[in-house]
């Protein structure tokens, strides 16, 4: 389905979702994050949307803001966009957990708490999957210093 | 009545019984016997370790162990003589002495079963009338060794290698005892040099026997793997899921016990087969039976030789059995063909219908 | 019924599987493929493009290509390649210019990715084939690649 | 006080286990904690981390040659497909369009790698279910499909021969000689292993109805893959949106509905047909053409993000960069296909037994460095 109708049905889901197409091949829809758990369910379960499949989910750290980009696509209906939520908080940064709506989130969101700090409330079990657990700091996000093993050519 | 074969025996015999007195001279003689087939048992295994990896390389591409010695033959030696160096490590919250014993018990059952095969018609340290009863009894000590091992060594993976291991042997005795009993019912005794007699006249018993003996030789093929935790059988040390099974915490010499006792019993299966079965010593429709310089136990250990390739020819080929469809296998399909099949030997028997 | 039948293909497909490495038993005479490694030594040889170790040649006259630009140090993804050059005047024109000192290459951190060679504008560092890169002492794996007493091949322009 | 005596039956507790990092079933060093009753697993825990070099964090560090450059040590079995789909995305990126040629040449190399990653998984699924000759017979094939690789790349594992804009070099005078000599080699081949282990009785009964995975879980938990195509979820990228030369060949897509290790297995078996299928069709009309395309030496992708999914050996990988149009990406993120069928491993191994998870591990075929990355 073309970005167009796709980008007038999503936006009757919620307000204030802001819509863009530069600089990537697919519809990206900025949701807020409050409204990021209701508006994933609506992707999923509407039946002319239908996203049933999240194949990418990727922790972002913006300079300022800490966010996640979902990618989704429908296995039926053959088309894809671009979720991305953020918050600005950067001392407890919070968002609510979608495992419910796509399963594969559970793990995808572990590595992101892992790798970011940030916390997705009602998520099964929030743990550091990669690193040891008495580890300190978050090492993807940008202002991550350790001079033992971070070579900066 | 022991009897060992070439006439230095009868000169040794006297020697000893005029230099010492009655009752010690028969012990020292217990001793040297002991010690011959302590010797035997120990080259069969070396040279069974070496045959199994020759076998193995060759089904796989492979050269096999060919840098000790011409084509590899020091090879075992050279383990053995590390293993005998290795330091004997007992882990920490190890039950001591239950961990230390429990190899002695397998080699045990493995030795004292060896006694009573019937090499060659002199060749034979025991020759008691209740002989198959007796090996079909000696190989279920076996079980405790292993048992214990996986126990005591308080390791998980171990224990659950040693449960299996315990279920494994007790299902398969039961498949073994029957099929050999079949073969009893045609032999009609149970001393095995009386069942070799019974084969010198009519021909092997797997040829008098037909058809209930050819089941009654595969069954007693796939329970014997079963009985030594070997081939599609092996789930006691199943490499991809319990690592080492119940000798992982074992090193050194107490490893050694375990590894050779498994390839004695291979050894132990094989000849069981070949003296119910395959006649023993004698020779195929016996085509050396006027030669007397052919040694007759080199017949034996061909014939044994021949059903040990068979044994591993199964073990590099077929994939690992599940728990419950080993147990699905023995009790639904091997144990029914089993008593059907004692049934049809009986009937065959009675109308006498054997060759 | 179904309990004889899947007996009888049961023992079927067991025997195909021994067929098929009995087969290779019977076979196994010229059918092994082991490589005797230390024992053909010397008839192995290894393919003409094979990435063994980055070296500098140097013909006859001791000279080699390289003029110390540094493009492969930048293009190395681990740090492996450190150029020590110093400016030294050039005898024909009197100028000043940048000459290589040492180009030192760590072995041990290179991952064999070839970026070097292809940032390489004179080609002066190209792949060896030599297999045995294995030391007893890790110092040995940091290398000089200029022979000592070497300098550029004169008409060489970065 | 005697019914309290009688009301005390016996209590089995769950014990921990560790098929930890050092486990012969772990392909590498993947920690599963289980909790066991018995032989009973009650829960699949997995410990990732043992080989996490954080290649997202060394790629913000890295320019773009770079980066291809280290995707080669993510799925070490599809070092070629994880190379050309950086480069693809660089292209995508910089809008350059490769020649025929490379496109082809990238074909046949991807396939000849899914090759050779699907030879080494059936050798270690028969010595996972115990058959240890299988092993020997796969090698046998790979080093064919080795040498071709060393002679044309000059590394045997970690090739870094995919650039952004072609190929590093062209391809070696005899390649298309060993390619069509292996072809036929392996056409005699393929049938001897499924006598060996596909109709083995043991191995049906091992693998039939172990580890039963529905298309709605696939889905759900991302699964991709022979993993999802066992259980008729249709994620085959190079059908889906075909990349270098994917859309000029015609092969079947490997589908089966059982959803068991069985039909995963059987998915794989479909492939090794269909990838030498492939190889047939491109092999004889390489076209002419320049290798590599004109690329500036430092390479600057415009402001934005850009996404590619290729079809590795083990699923869909997807590579995510996010740049600021400076030289240096801003953000990169890989997809990797074993890191969600992992998540699938606890969810579909509950109420199983030891041996039957060890078979759907087998049948999952994971590399665990593509897991960590």
């Amino acid at each position: 389905m073309k970005n167009e109708d796709l980008q007038n049905i999503i936006n009757g889901l919620a307000e204030n979702l802001a819509f863009s197409e530069e600089g990537s091949e697919f519809l990206n829809v900025t949701i807020p994050k409050e409204a990021l758990h209701n508006v994933c369910s609506q992707l999923k379960s509407n039946s002319d949307l239908d996203f049933d499949y999240a194949y990418c989910i990727t922790g972002m750290d913006w300079g300022e803001e800490l966010g996640v980009i979902y990618h989704l696509e429908s296995t039926k209906l053959k088309h894809k966009i671009v979720v991305k939520v953020m918050t600005d908080d950067r001392e407890n940064p919070t968002l609510d957990s979608v495992w419910d709506i796509w399963r594969t989130a559970e793990f995808h969101e572990l590595e992101v708490y892992d790798f970011f700090g940030v916390k997705f409330n009602n998520h099964p079990g929030l743990r550091r999957l990669f690193l040891t657990p008495d580890w300190d700091g978050w090492p993807l996000r940008k202002d991550y210093v350790d001079e033992a093993n971070m070579i900066v050519k | 009545m022991m009897n060992i074969p070439l006439n230095i025996v009868s000169t040794v015999h006297d020697w000893l019984f005029s230099i010492m007195p009655e009752g010690v001279a028969t012990v020292t003689e217990w001793i040297i016997v002991a010690a011959l087939y302590l010797a035997l048992f120990a080259v069969i295994g070396l040279y069974l370790v070496l045959l199994e990896r020759k076998v193995a390389a060759w089904f796989q591409l492979r050269l096999g162990p060919n840098r000790v010695g011409p084509w590899g033959i020091f090879q075992t030696i050279a383990d053995a003589l590390k293993l005998v160096s290795k330091e004997i490590y007992n882990p920490a919250r190890v039950d001591g002495f239950l961990f230390k014993i429990a190899p002695y018990f397998v080699i045990v059952g493995a030795l004292i079963s060896m006694s009573v095969f019937p090499f060659s018609k002199q060749f034979q340290a025991f020759d008691i009338n209740i002989g198959i009863f007796f090996l079909f009894s000696v190989s279920s000590i076996g079980v405790i060794g292993i048992l214990l091992g996986g126990w005591a060594s308080n390791n998980k993976f171990a224990l659950i290698g040693a449960m299996r291991s315990g279920l494994q042997t007790i299902s398969y005795e039961l498949s073994v005892g029957l099929s050999l009993l079949t073969m009893v019912l045609l032999a009609g005794s149970l001393q095995l040099s009386e069942i070799i007699e019974v084969q010198r006249t009519g021909g092997w018993l797997i040829l008098q026997g037909h058809i209930p003996a050819i089941i009654a030789f595969m069954i007693f093929m796939i329970a014997g793997t079963a009985e030594t935790n070997r081939a599609p059988f092996d789930l006691v040390e199943a490499e991809s899921e319990l690592g080492a099974g119940f000798h992982t915490e074992y090193s050194g010499m107490q490893f050694a016990y375990f590894f050779l006792a498994e390839f004695i019993n291979m050894f132990i299966i094989s000849s069981i087969a070949v003296v119910l079965f395959f006649g023993g010593w004698l020779s195929p429709f016996g085509i050396t039976e006027g030669i007397t310089w052919f040694p007759e136990f080199l017949w034996f250990f061909i014939k044994v030789l021949i059903i040990i390739f068979l044994m591993m020819w199964f073990r590099w080929t077929f994939p690992r059995l599940r728990v419950d469809q080993l147990l699905t296998l023995e009790w639904k399909y091997l144990l029914p063909l089993n008593l059907v099949n004692l049934v049809i030997m009986a009937v065959v028997i009675w109308l006498n219908w054997t060759f | 019924m179904s309990y004889f039948s899947d007996i009888y293909n049961g023992i079927k497909t067991l025997l195909t599987g021994m067929s098929v490495t009995g087969g290779y038993f019977i076979r196994a005479r010229k059918g092994s493929i082991t490589q005797q490694y230390p024992d053909n030594r010397d008839t192995l040889k290894m393919f003409d493009r094979f990435r063994g170790e980055v070296v500098m040649p140097h013909d006859d006259h001791n000279e080699h290509h390289c003029t110390g630009c540094q493009k492969c140090e930048i293009a190395c993804p681990n740090g492996s390649i450190e150029i020590v050059w110093d400016r030294q005047v050039d005898p024909e024109t009197g100028k000043k210019k940048k000459m290589i000192d040492k180009h030192i290459y760590h072995l041990s951190m290179c991952t064999m990715c070839g970026l070097c060679i292809e940032a390489c504008p004179t080609d002066a560092i190209v792949w060896a084939q030599n297999y045995e890169n294995s030391v007893y002492d890790r110092a040995l794996l940091t290398k000089v690649l200029n022979q000592p007493g070497s300098k550029v091949k004169a008409g060489i322009e970065d | 006080m005697t019914d309290q005596k009688v009301k005390t039956k016996m209590k089995t507790e769950e014990y921990f286990v560790n098929m930890g990092p050092q486990h012969p079933a772990a392909h590498g060093v993947l920690r599963l904690l289980l909790t066991i009753d018995g032989e009973i697993i009650k829960n699949v825990e997995p410990d990732l981390g043992y080989i996490h070099r954080s290649i997202e964090k060394m790629c913000e560090r890295d320019s773009y040659q770079q980066i291809v450059h280290l995707t080669d040590r993510m799925d070490y079995l599809s070092s070629h497909i994880n190379n050309e789909a950086v480069c693809l995305t660089v292209e995508k990126g910089l809008e350059i369009e490769v020649s025929d040629r490379v496109k082809v040449i990238r074909t046949i190399i991807g396939e000849l790698t899914r090759l050779a990653s699907h030879q080494l998984w059936w050798g270690v699924m028969g010595m996972d279910l115990g058959a240890l000759t299988t092993y020997f017979y796969a090698f046998r094939d790979r080093e064919l499909i080795n040498d071709i690789f060393e002679e044309t790349c000059g590394a045997r594992l970690t090739m870094n021969y995919f650039v952004p804009g072609g190929l590093m070099y062209d391809i070696h005078p005899n390649f298309v000689k060993r390619t069509k000599e292996f072809i036929a080699h392996f056409k005699t081949k393929l049938p001897e292993y499924d006598r060996l282990l596909t109709g083995n009785v043991i191995f049906e009964k091992r693998t039939k109805g172990v580890g039963m995975l529905t298309k709605e879980d696939a889905i759900a938990f991302g699964a991709t893959g022979p993993v999802a195509r066992g259980s008729g979820f249709a994620s085959d990228i190079r059908k889906k949106d075909p990349y270098s030369a994917y859309d000029k060949v015609d092969f079947k897509e490997a589908l089966f509905t059982e959803g068991d290790s069985y039909a995963r297995y059987k998915v794989r078996i479909m492939e090794m047909w269909e990838s030498m299928s492939i190889i047939d069709q491109l092999i004889d009309n390489i076209p002419e053409g320049n290798i590599k395309e004109p690329t500036k030496a430092v390479i600057k992708l415009p402001k934005g993000e850009f996404y590619q999914r290729v079809e590795t050996a083990r699923g869909e990988l997807g590579v995510y960069i996010n740049s600021t149009g400076t030289k240096n990406p801003y953000r990169v993120k890989f997809r990797s296909p074993g890191f969600s069928n992992l998540s699938v491993l606890n969810h579909i191994s509950k109420g199983v037994k030891i041996a039957d998870l060890v078979a759907t591990m087998a049948s999952f075929d994971f590399v665990i460095p593509d897991i960590d990355r």
